[in-house]
């Protein structure tokens, strides 16, 4: 399965890229994901101002959600507003 | 009454939105609208910004604009709302945002405004950059911006 | 920097005014424009209104709206700030007043417009009648309109 | 000499016109000027709410300047705002 990470803001210059598709072998959670990131950007996703939205929907601070085939997680700094 | 919600790529003409908003109210006594642009010069000791872009995250960015209005609906008598936003690459003297509010009681369309104003500046899905230079920085959220919030909480 | 303040005896075009002004101001980050216009439907009750002619006397009409602006500028850092007013027989739809303040801080723009209105609805030398069933009328001042005005005394 | 007399809002419809030009022999004051007219339109003119200005110049209540040839003298009823 694959999954689909979104990064926004500084974490794009950050991540290289702003969307990065992850190959899994199936069963993973989020926190299985980011460990399998170079450090440096794990420790920026994992880092407390960023929140994090999967297939659009915000999740609590802390989660940890399994993941499916074609979920896409965004990673968001704070914003800056409009 | 909804709300006419819109996230724009391209440039917009705020005028002609104003117009044909204000067209549209009849029943409005009163119409208050914020537009914000791109500035021109910089300010005292500030670098010129040749450049402005904002990236949004679009299953986030219009639901929030339009829960916003949404919210602004229901806390005033309004009989119009209008929020457009910009994305993408702007250049000075270019509108990022216009909000427009009619009301039959002028005081309500203020208000409307600059809720939504201190909502979209503080809360909305945005990230911003600024060209300096030929260099690409990111903006960070202003304190004043949370201040501007608080104004509307327990209101 | 001086207001553009103007008493108007032919109708003008909100949205051509908003523009100028808007593009004037480079060095702005928001520009707050109040539109009030003569309303097209009636308010739940109340007769429709055919016509709406605004008297002034010149000698005192436009001085008043000249301090008034002298007044708006001291009170808040501004860059541009514009008064616009009619005078004489207005249809349903037609623009009474348009005010615009353009600050690098939106809360100056936003206040000294909301300011401008509070002070030309209840203290400036306009004298309004409406047509009503082909019968004019002379309107009384609101007792809202000198509560608004309160909001703004020693503050 | 003549003096302009200025009626403002409802104050027009009772004097019947906007403006009026009044012939005076010289060395009246406002009081006398008021007292020449008819007793209705004077009596409103003379209201507490009532404000005057002589040649585009707020009066103080109560003031009952001199009057001068050509001056003009505007009686203003409480504003209804713009």
């Amino acid at each position: 399965m694959v999954v689909k990470l979104v990064f926004l803001g500084r974490l794009e210059d950050l991540a290289g890229v702003g969307e990065m598709a992850v190959p899994l072998d199936g069963g993973q959670r989020l926190a299985d994901v980011l460990a399998g990131l170079p450090g440096p950007l794990a420790d920026a996703l994992r880092g407390p101002k960023v929140k994090l939205a999967l297939n659009g929907a915000l999740l609590s601070p802390g989660a940890d959600p399994a993941l499916a085939d074609g979920d896409e997680l965004a990673f968001l700094p704070p914003v800056s507003g409009g | 009454m909804g709300a006419d919600v819109r996230l724009l790529d391209a440039p917009f003409v705020a005028e002609a939105e104003i117009g044909a908003f204000a067209r549209a109210q009849g029943a409005a006594g009163g119409v208050v609208s914020f537009l914000g642009q791109v500035r021109v010069d910089a300010g005292a000791g500030k670098a010129v910004v040749e450049a402005l872009e904002l990236r949004h995250y679009p299953p986030l960015t219009l639901p929030g604009m339009r829960a916003l209005a949404g919210e602004a609906l229901a806390r005033w008598q309004l009989t119009g709302l209008m929020i457009l936003h910009r994305t993408g690459e702007m250049l000075p003297g270019d509108p990022i945002v216009l909000v427009c509010a009619a009301a039959r009681h002028r005081r309500d369309a203020f208000a409307a405004a600059d809720f939504a104003m201190d909502h979209l500046k503080s809360e909305s899905w945005f990230w911003k950059r600024e060209k300096v230079g030929g260099q690409w920085r990111w903006i960070e959220p202003r304190p004043e911006d949370h201040a501007d919030l608080s104004r509307w909480q327990g209101a």
